[in-house]
């Protein structure tokens, strides 16, 4: 990506940038999130959110917030703590995200404030148990949930 | 042989349910229908609703969410009726063995009758399994109650 | 997110409340026309679509989490049946994504026998789908035919990695096999007897009236919802957009046999009807390109068994659009964390947003559009929006839904 | 008299035409099989010819389900009467000689009649099983048989004009010398047009479409009702094959030399399902080689073209006669 698109980004984001390959990476603080998204859109050649990942970290949730424009990726990746996971949702910025942020919700636990979505089972079948960690988390176990929701 | 048992042998008809597959078998199942294998020769014909059906096809993994809707679909079906699990995932599992939202083969939620294995099992192999099938259509036995109801008195059995 | 057509709110406000339960036609989960469970909610007035609301979960498997308890080499057959259509395209976007983390240099003949694999799939996707259009508009004729001749192309596969669906062909740093003795021939044979059927075919679906009927203007989207809602693949290229990953991210062998981007700028079934079938005949002439270009060598590299620790981005183009994987690794057997994004997962909103408008008699014809592929997208997501208060009277029917829809109570 | 009703029930009545009904279906499903490069049955009877058989005792043979919310009565007694129909219908066809088994001079309001009543017991028993499919498949099947039924009656009563005569035999008599199909082409298409529509082929599959609504109006049926509901359209499809036949085609008239009367009549009756065949195979060729239209598109159809062209024809023969 050329550097002082780079530059603008990380000054106004007080974000953090680094590159390879053919991907950007820039950090950012979890409440500048919809910021961020709202910048990188705007210039119009990334409108692409390609999807957001999102990865548990033991302390803390990574998501980032893959764009394409064409021949590179330009990430956005923030972070939320495992003890409250909780962010704005950018579905206003990016009608496209809706989808993204609900399986993120169901499989990890984060709650995206703001999102239509907010509150409801997404992901997993009405009869996944309540007290059972989200299956993506470290600390969820396969043979367990499969005992709980009765399917053996 | 008497002329529905004979009928019976000549016209199975095949309700299709996907419950949570990955397609591979569920394209091999239609492909047994294409000109290449044409199962109609057979008699075989894939009707749209479980009512007017005599065996259910059921492929892929029967997750917590098909289960029920695998249930009720086997229920609503007119007896006779045969379940065939086609593919590994309907057989156990499959690849999906042990994920937290799968049911490890279909037999634990619906009784089948037949199994026929592979992933996916080429058409071949399930034209086989519905010949096979049909070996053993007639022998299977219905709920004296029920078999008074359908066949009535003294119709050949 | 105010006009998203899954917005509980903006169904709120369009009143959608006050349409009494027999405006809602449940479409499906287990409908003839779906291949695969989904479920659909139509709000129906008369024969026309108000409001759709897709329940998209019936086929989640909880692929992710699977992934993470098993081997690196394992893996790849887990994700290549993730979708028994684009397997390849799966085990392939996998094994390029964890190898952009390792050291070592792809033999160049792998790349050229990934590439010939892959577009041979892609034809074979796009065969399956004209098939299934013919299918679901009542035009048996044409599913029969189309099926047919994707049996060439089955039979390609089987010749080449052995399996019909699953191929199971790729591994990491290659390709398990060299291509069979004497295929080139057969190979360009079978290429020109399907570029001739595709010349057929356009001829057939742009001047058969009652298929030109069913799908000229359905589904329309134009480029402004495009890029609002992101989709991928040939329902982004039928609005007039470009983007095609081959190009722009060349991997396998795409960087020395540069595929022509195919678009149209009409944005409805019809175009796409063309569109994927201009798509079956480049792929036909990339496949004949390279199997007269493919460089001698290897096929494959030792397989490694454990792979360097990094994050991985990577995607390719599939035969319904981009397909996006992202691996972490830790540096040991198994990988830490796999995402993935699959290419109807990106279209299902854009879907929705077609169906609008739209008669009940074209739901099967738009949700075919865009190839849904339930398989694919279920590794992950469900939308249930039917769990919220307002809902509260109709949860207790959609928990009955599948009895109800064959035996409705008179709710008067 | 008892004749009569032996005839009626058994030859050239009921049984044939019941007879005629699983050939029809069979010869269907070879024939497209055929087109779509398949083989089609083979496996019950010499070249599967009775795979209809197989199916109709199969079905018999069901448990029969009547949903929880079925209108009971309607929904037992309905297919019977709903065989009916077309089974009462076929006594009027001339078969075996110029006249029918019973004859009648206004035969054609009679036809008229049993054709409306297939329509109307099909709306009933739709709605008898409450389903939200079959609702749906009955609104769509009383739109189109709203656009379909001016346009074949108009295409009925072509030829009646013709022949100034409203009984069947009448019509077939006044066809001696030429058939109709030549002095009234267009009307002849639309009835074929508008037959389909009547029996729910592709094109106009629509209110049984498969692919949208399941099974249709017919969804909920299992068993027995499902037999003879089946059943019932496939004599529907060889009363209106035949209906063309003697309208339009001079039902069993053909070059007749003199011989004994039986010789005579299996001639005519050879004559008969000659036309009733070659009638029979183009419905087969044009429900194979086309998609289905959507509902709006039947009605444009019928509305905008059938209608106008059958008046037309109709305009021009009372013009010139």
């Amino acid at each position: 990506m050329e550097p002082e698109r780079v530059s603008r980004l990380t000054t106004a984001l007080e974000a953090t940038a680094t590159q390879q390959r053919n991907s950007t990476l820039l950090a950012v603080k979890p409440e500048r999130i919809i910021e961020a998204c709202k910048m990188v859109v705007e210039d119009r050649e990334f409108y692409h959110l390609t999807t957001i990942t999102a990865i548990d970290e033991g302390q803390v949730i990574s998501l980032f917030y893959h764009f394409w424009r064409g021949t590179e990726f330009l990430t956005v990746k923030t972070a939320v703590p495992k003890s409250d996971p909780r962010l704005q949702s950018v579905t206003e910025a990016l009608p496209a995200a809706l989808f993204y942020e609900a399986e993120i919700a169901d499989l990890l636990g984060v709650v995206f404030v703001g999102s239509p979505m907010t509150g409801r089972k997404l992901l997993l079948p009405d009869n996944y148990p309540t007290d059972a960690p989200s299956p993506l988390r470290k600390e969820s176990n396969p043979a367990q949930i499969r005992k709980m929701m009765g399917l053996d | 042989m008497g002329l529905l048992s004979w009928s019976r042998k000549k016209s199975p008809w095949i309700f299709h349910v996907n419950a949570a597959s990955c397609n591979g078998c569920d394209i091999e199942l239609v492909a047994s229908l294409t000109p290449r294998f044409d199962v109609e020769r057979l008699g075989v014909q894939l009707v749209p609703s479980p009512r007017h059906a005599d065996v259910l096809v059921v492929t892929g993994t029967a997750n917590a969410l098909m289960r029920e809707r695998l249930k009720t679909i086997y229920e609503q079906m007119p007896e006779p009726k045969y379940v065939v699990a086609v593919g590994a995932c309907a057989l156990g599992g499959g690849v999906y063995q042990e994920c937290y939202n799968v049911t490890n083969g279909i037999d634990k939620v619906i009784p089948v009758d037949l199994y026929i294995p592979g992933c996916p099992p080429r058409p071949e192999a399930i034209m086989y399994g519905i010949l096979k099938l049909l070996g053993i259509a007639p022998e299977k036995e219905l709920e004296p109650a029920l078999e008074e109801e359908i066949v009535g008195a003294g119709a050949s059995k | 997110m105010t006009d998203s057509p899954l917005d509980p709110k903006s169904e709120a406000s369009a009143g959608l409340m006050q349409y009494s339960p027999e405006n809602l036609v449940p479409f499906g989960p287990v409908h003839p026309s779906l291949k695969e469970p989904e479920y659909f909610k139509l709000y129906l007035e008369g024969e026309k679509i108000v409001q759709v609301v897709p329940r998209i979960g019936y086929v989640h498997r909880g692929i992710e989490r699977a992934a993470q308890d098993r081997t690196w080499v394992q893996n790849i057959y887990l994700f290549e049946r993730i979708c028994g259509i684009c397997s390849f395209a799966h085990s392939m976007a996998y094994t390029q994504t964890a190898e952009r983390l390792t050291a070592f240099e792809v033999p160049r003949r792998a790349r050229y026998i990934r590439l010939i694999i892959a577009e041979l799939e892609r034809i074979h996707s796009h065969l399956l789908w004209l098939g299934l259009v013919g299918y679901w508009t009542g035009f048996d004729t044409l599913f029969m035919w189309v099926w047919k001749d994707r049996e060439h192309i089955l039979d390609l596969f089987e010749t080449i990695t052995g399996n019909r669906v699953h191929k199971s062909f790729i591994t990491i740093s290659g390709v398990r096999n060299d291509l069979p003795e004497n295929i080139i021939e057969p190979l360009k044979k079978e290429m020109k007897y399907l570029t001739g059927r595709v010349d057929y075919y356009s001829d057939l679906v742009s001047t058969e009236e009652t298929l030109v009927a069913r799908t000229r203007g359905v589904g329309r989207i134009d480029q402004d919802v495009a890029r609002r809602l992101c989709p991928v693949g040939p329902l982004l290229r039928c609005t007039g957009i470009a983007r095609d990953i081959r190009k722009e991210d060349p991997y396998a062998a795409y960087d020395e046999l540069v595929p022509d981007v195919k678009t149209s700028n009409q944005g409805d079934i019809a175009s796409l009807l063309l569109l994927r079938l201009e798509e079956i005949r480049e792929s036909c002439r990339l496949v004949t390109d390279a199997i007269e270009k493919i460089p001698a060598g290897n096929v494959k590299l030792a397989v490694p068994r454990v792979i360097p620790a990094g994050d991985s981005v990577g995607h390719i183009e599939a035969p319904r659009g981009e397909l996006f994987y992202f691996v972490r690794s830790a540096g040991g057997m198994k990988p830490e964390r796999v995402k993935i994004r699959t290419c109807t997962m990106a279209n299902i909103l854009t879907a929705t947003e077609m169906l609008k408008g739209h008669t009940l008699a074209d739901v099967p014809v738009v949700l075919t559009g865009m190839d849904p592929c339930f398989g694919c997208m279920d590794r992950i997501a469900v939308v249930d929006v039917a769990k919220g208060k307002e809902w509260s009277v109709r949860g207790e029917e959609l928990r009955l839904h599948g009895i109800n829809w064959y035996k409705p109570g008179r709710q008067t | 008299m008892l004749d009569t009703i032996a005839e009626a029930l058994l030859f050239p009545g009921l049984t044939f035409f019941v007879w005629l009904a699983f050939v029809f279906e069979w010869l269907e499903r070879k024939t497209v099989a055929r087109m779509q490069g398949r083989i089609g049955p083979v496996v019950a009877g010499p070249a599967g010819i009775l795979q209809p058989v197989a199916d109709f005792f199969k079905l018999v043979g069901k448990e029969e389900i009547i949903p929880a919310f079925a209108d009971k009565f309607v929904f037992e007694f309905g297919p019977p009467l709903f065989f009916a129909a077309p089974a009462i219908g076929v006594v009027f066809i001339p078969v075996i000689g110029p006249s029918a088994l019973v004859s009648h001079p206004l035969d054609i309001i009679f036809i008229l009649f049993i054709l409306a009543f297939s329509a109307f017991m099909a709306a009933m028993l739709g709605y008898s099983s409450a389903g939200r499919y079959s609702t749906i498949g009955i609104g769509r099947l009383i739109l189109q048989y709203t656009s379909y039924e001016i346009p074949m009656i108009i295409a009925v009563i072509t030829p009646a004009l013709l022949a100034r005569d409203l009984s069947l035999d009448g019509i077939v008599a006044a066809q001696s010398g030429e058939w109709f199909i030549f002095l009234a082409p267009v009307s002849f298409a639309c009835f074929i047009v508008a037959a389909l529509a009547e029996l729910e082929k592709p094109p106009f599959d629509i209110p049984s479409a498969k692919t949208e609504l399941v099974a249709g109006w017919m969804t909920e049926f299992s068993g027995r009702a499902l037999a003879y509901v089946k059943l019932t359209k496939n004599l529907s499809y060889v009363f209106l094959s035949a209906i063309a036949v003697t309208l339009f085609l001079g039902g069993p008239l053909g070059p007749m030399p003199a011989m004994v009367w039986w010789a005579q009549d299996l001639l005519y009756l050879v004559y008969f399902l000659v036309k009733l065949f070659a009638v029979g195979f183009l419905i087969f060729a044009i429900r194979s080689a086309l998609a289905r239209v959507r509902i709006d598109q039947a009605a444009g159809l019928f509305w905008t073209i059938v209608t106008p062209l059958s008046l037309l024809q109709l305009g021009i023969i009372m013009l010139l006669r």
